[in-house]
């Protein structure tokens, strides 16, 4: 059996090893993938926030400068 | 040497840090597993008794005993954010408790892969993985209580209530579980824990650990930002932060 | 209608009138005495629940008495565990919606001492009932009768013990809704040691084997836990009463 | 001017992104009654359950003689009376039994005082014959009148009532007003929200309007 074969066979015991070890991948992988997504969410809810609040306080100055 | 800490304190500071940070510890990360992996699946020879099987301990091992210091990590963070009102240790404790518990999901499902082929059975009530079991109750109670109280504040101090309480009690379930175990079994189970290893299998595991370690940091340092961006949303350095500008004007 | 009482301490420094400990511990008892019997289904239907859970698994696991007396520690110990935390809802909730709680952190009075008060009367209520109830489901498992004083001693500890750990869940969950659910996610894995030892002794003691080893670990977490939890129990109540709104 | 008894500085509260209060600040001293004022919805519990120590400010802080109250909560406690939107007192209780309770809390150790102390008081309070049914048949103003017996039962200096005058008819009306005259000359402090301005002779009544 080639070297590649007998690697992936891992003496009979592929079921579990391969196994275990994609399950660990895809679990890490998932925690870095959310947190990632929610930075960038976080992120944008921030902005339009912060762009929210800087429009209010404009139109707001504006205002006083028409009535003043 | 406590204006040092002080430092730690402000939120600005931590967020740039943890910025900076992040990239590096995510690239040395990845690079330590890589190695670990390559030198543990494939240089280090088979084990004589287990044969190919014992290989799940770079993953079950580190997997194990991360679970264990993310929640202390959490228990400690808790406890300075209740002594000395330090916002920035609880938001560590929040961003600490997903990983931690899916580290700990992970010692149960590899430690029961692991255990099939030696015992035939999917599930042992062995010591250590009731112990991990349990674990994963407390950080499910921990993330439970802080998602149902709807005051951010209270939710935070609530929490970190619980941690510390469940620091406290970590060691008298794992004894008495330990008892427990050997009390029922009679000791025919090999010794699941670290086996007399030989220094090539022992190599890529103390740099699967240190893999693990850097991935929490990673994830811990992001989280951080995110928490920190949630709390601080009103204050006016984080308007002017180039991200969020940015971020910002490519919107319009 | 000039009242007398109404003449103010207004000195700075009048010290904090902080009532002995003895006689703040009987003003909590009697209150919590007095409510608790105005309204008896708030500790009835626990002790209803644990003799009714006790008695469905011989239905499910088959009559056999030597698979029963194996188990009999077991379950009876997992029922009272479920039935005393199925009963710490009242605890605090009852208290928080008629804004007793707050005048009860506010009393200035020693809010530890007050908590124990209250579990002391509510283990009374709850505990103390499992406790005598036991002999006789005992019998229903045919558990050997030399082996009920150790079950009754053990149940004795242990639910003292649970209720003061519960008490902390039930601070942290209170005026939350489900929170009873919540409150066994919190407080089970905390209880695994008492529920150990304790049917552990039992266990011990049916077959006829020592249980003052198991005893003494559970009197042990018992002091641990009276001097602990409610120390943490009003610091969690002090948080559960400023957090809603 | 020496540090005001009780200190309210910047409290701001955030409901999500509004803001509920704007870095409240205010102080009182012995003898002055502060009137809370706002719209409904505008805070002004919030307010109140801060100063007590039952609700937490997103910033700011509370002083009691100069020490903030997370510091010197016990002493806090002692001087506070807090009657808040719920009457705070045991359905299943009678009103003598649950005004027992407040007395021994406050720091009184012997029944026969106290319980000549509530029967005059419950006779001010026109409740004297209600005094030995549990208060859940009582009707909402009545059991608000026994909570307002405390005003008479405890000697604390500051008096922190949310909205007392709620569901009192106009005999109950002019007895709280009467108290809370009483309480001030006699050197006390009383903060308290209503909507209806309360009218209090011989002591003058600053008002802080909350946006």
């Amino acid at each position: 059996m080639s070297d590649v074969a007998a690697f992936f066979h891992m003496g009979g015991y592929a079921a579990y090893v391969w196994p275990s070890m994609l399950i660990s991948l895809v679990v890490l992988l998932a925690n870095v993938f959310i947190s990632r997504a929610q930075y960038k969410r976080v992120l944008r809810q921030t902005a339009q926030r912060a762009r929210a609040k800087a429009e209010s306080s404009t139109t707001g100055a504006k205002n006083q400068n028409v009535k003043s | 040497m406590f204006k040092w800490i002080h430092r730690f304190g402000s939120a600005p500071f931590v967020y740039r840090l943890a910025g900076l940070l992040g990239p590096w510890v995510g690239w040395l990360c990845l690079i330590v597993m890589l190695v670990g992996l390559y030198l543990g699946l494939i240089v280090a020879p088979a084990d004589y008794e287990q044969g190919e099987s014992y290989r799940i301990i770079y993953v079950h091992v580190p997997a194990a005993i991360l679970s264990m210091f993310v929640y202390v990590v959490m228990a400690v963070s808790s406890a300075v954010f209740l002594i000395w009102r330090m916002k920035l240790a609880d938001v560590v404790a929040q961003a600490s408790a997903p990983i931690g518990a899916s580290f700990t999901f992970l010692a149960l499902v590899t430690g029961s892969l692991w255990g099939k082929p030696m015992w035939g059975t999917w599930w042992i009530w062995d010591g250590r993985l009731t112990s991990e079991l349990l674990l994963l109750f407390l950080y499910f109670g921990y993330m439970a209580l802080r998602a149902a109280i709807e005051h951010p504040q209270s939710a935070a101090r609530a929490a970190a209530v619980l941690a510390v309480v469940g620091v406290v009690n970590i060691p008298i379930i794992h004894y008495s579980v330990e008892w427990w175990s050997t009390l029922h079994q009679p000791a025919t189970i090999t010794k699941i824990g670290k086996p007399s290893i030989h220094p090539s299998m022992a190599v890529p595991l103390l740099l699967m650990i240190f893999g693990f370690q850097l991935l929490y940091l990673y994830i811990v340092l992001l989280r951080t930002r995110i928490g920190i961006l949630q709390r601080e949303a009103r204050t006016s350095w984080v308007a002017n932060l180039p991200e969020i500008e940015s971020s910002g004007a490519n919107r319009v | 209608m000039t009242s007398d009482k109404s003449a103010l301490q207004s000195n700075d420094t009048a010290e904090p009138l902080t009532v002995g400990i003895l006689s703040l511990l009987t003003c909590i008892i009697k209150r919590e005495w007095l409510v608790a019997f105005r309204n008896p289904g708030q500790w009835v239907n626990p002790l209803l629940f644990f003799v009714v859970v006790v008695s469905l698994f011989p239905l499910g696991v088959g009559p056999s008495p030597a698979t029963l007396a194996s188990i009999a520690p077991g379950v009876l110990w997992v029922s009272s565990l479920l039935a005393v935390l199925l009963s710490l809802g009242t605890l605090f909730d009852a208290d928080y919606a008629d804004g007793t709680l707050e005048q009860l952190v506010l009393s200035g009075q020693s809010l530890p001492l007050i908590v124990l008060g209250k579990v002391l009367v509510h283990w009374l209520l709850s505990g103390l009932p499992l406790l005598l109830v036991s002999p006789l489901l005992a019998l229903l498992f045919n558990l050997p009768v030399a082996s009920i004083p150790v079950l009754m001693l053990s149940l004795l500890l242990g639910t003292l013990t649970l209720s003061l750990i519960g008490s902390i869940g039930a601070a942290l969950t209170v005026g939350l809704n489900q929170a009873g659910v919540l409150l066994s996610l919190l407080v089970l894995p905390l209880c695994v040691p008492v529920l150990i030892f304790g049917s552990s002794a039992v266990l011990a003691a049916a077959s006829d084997l020592g249980a003052g080893g198991q005893l003494l670990i559970l009197a042990a977490c018992l002091l641990l836990a009276l001097a602990l939890a409610p120390l943490t129990a009003a610091l969690a109540l002090r948080i559960g009463v400023s957090g809603t709104r | 001017m020496s540090e005001p008894v009780l200190a309210v500085k910047d409290v701001t509260v955030w409901r999500g992104d509004n803001l509920l209060l704007d870095n409240v600040s205010f102080s009182l001293n012995d003898g002055n009654v502060l009137q809370i004022r706002g719209a409904n919805g505008s805070g002004k519990t919030t307010l109140l359950r801060i100063v007590c120590g039952v609700g937490i400010a997103d910033e700011g802080d509370v002083f009691w003689q100069g020490v903030s109250t997370r510091r010197n909560t016990d002493q806090f406690n002692d001087a506070l009376l807090y009657i808040g939107h719920k009457a705070g007192i045991k359905g299943e209780l009678t009103a003598m039994e649950n005004l027992r309770i407040f007395c021994r809390l406050s720091g009184s150790e012997n029944p026969a005082s106290d319980d000549k102390k509530i029967s005059v008081a419950l006779d001010a309070l026109s409740l004297n014959q209600k005094a030995d049914i549990p208060c859940r048949h009582l009707s909402a103003g009545q059991q608000r009148r026994v909570s307002l017996a405390r005003l008479l039962l405890q000697a604390n200096r500051l008096w922190v009532l949310d909205e007392p005058l709620t569901s009192l008819d106009a005999a109950g009306l002019s007895w709280v007003e009467s108290r809370i005259a009483q309480h001030a000359a006699n050197g006390g402090m009383v903060l308290l929200t209503t909507h209806a301005p309360i009218n209090v002779e011989s002591v003058e009544v600053n008002t802080f309007d909350l946006g």
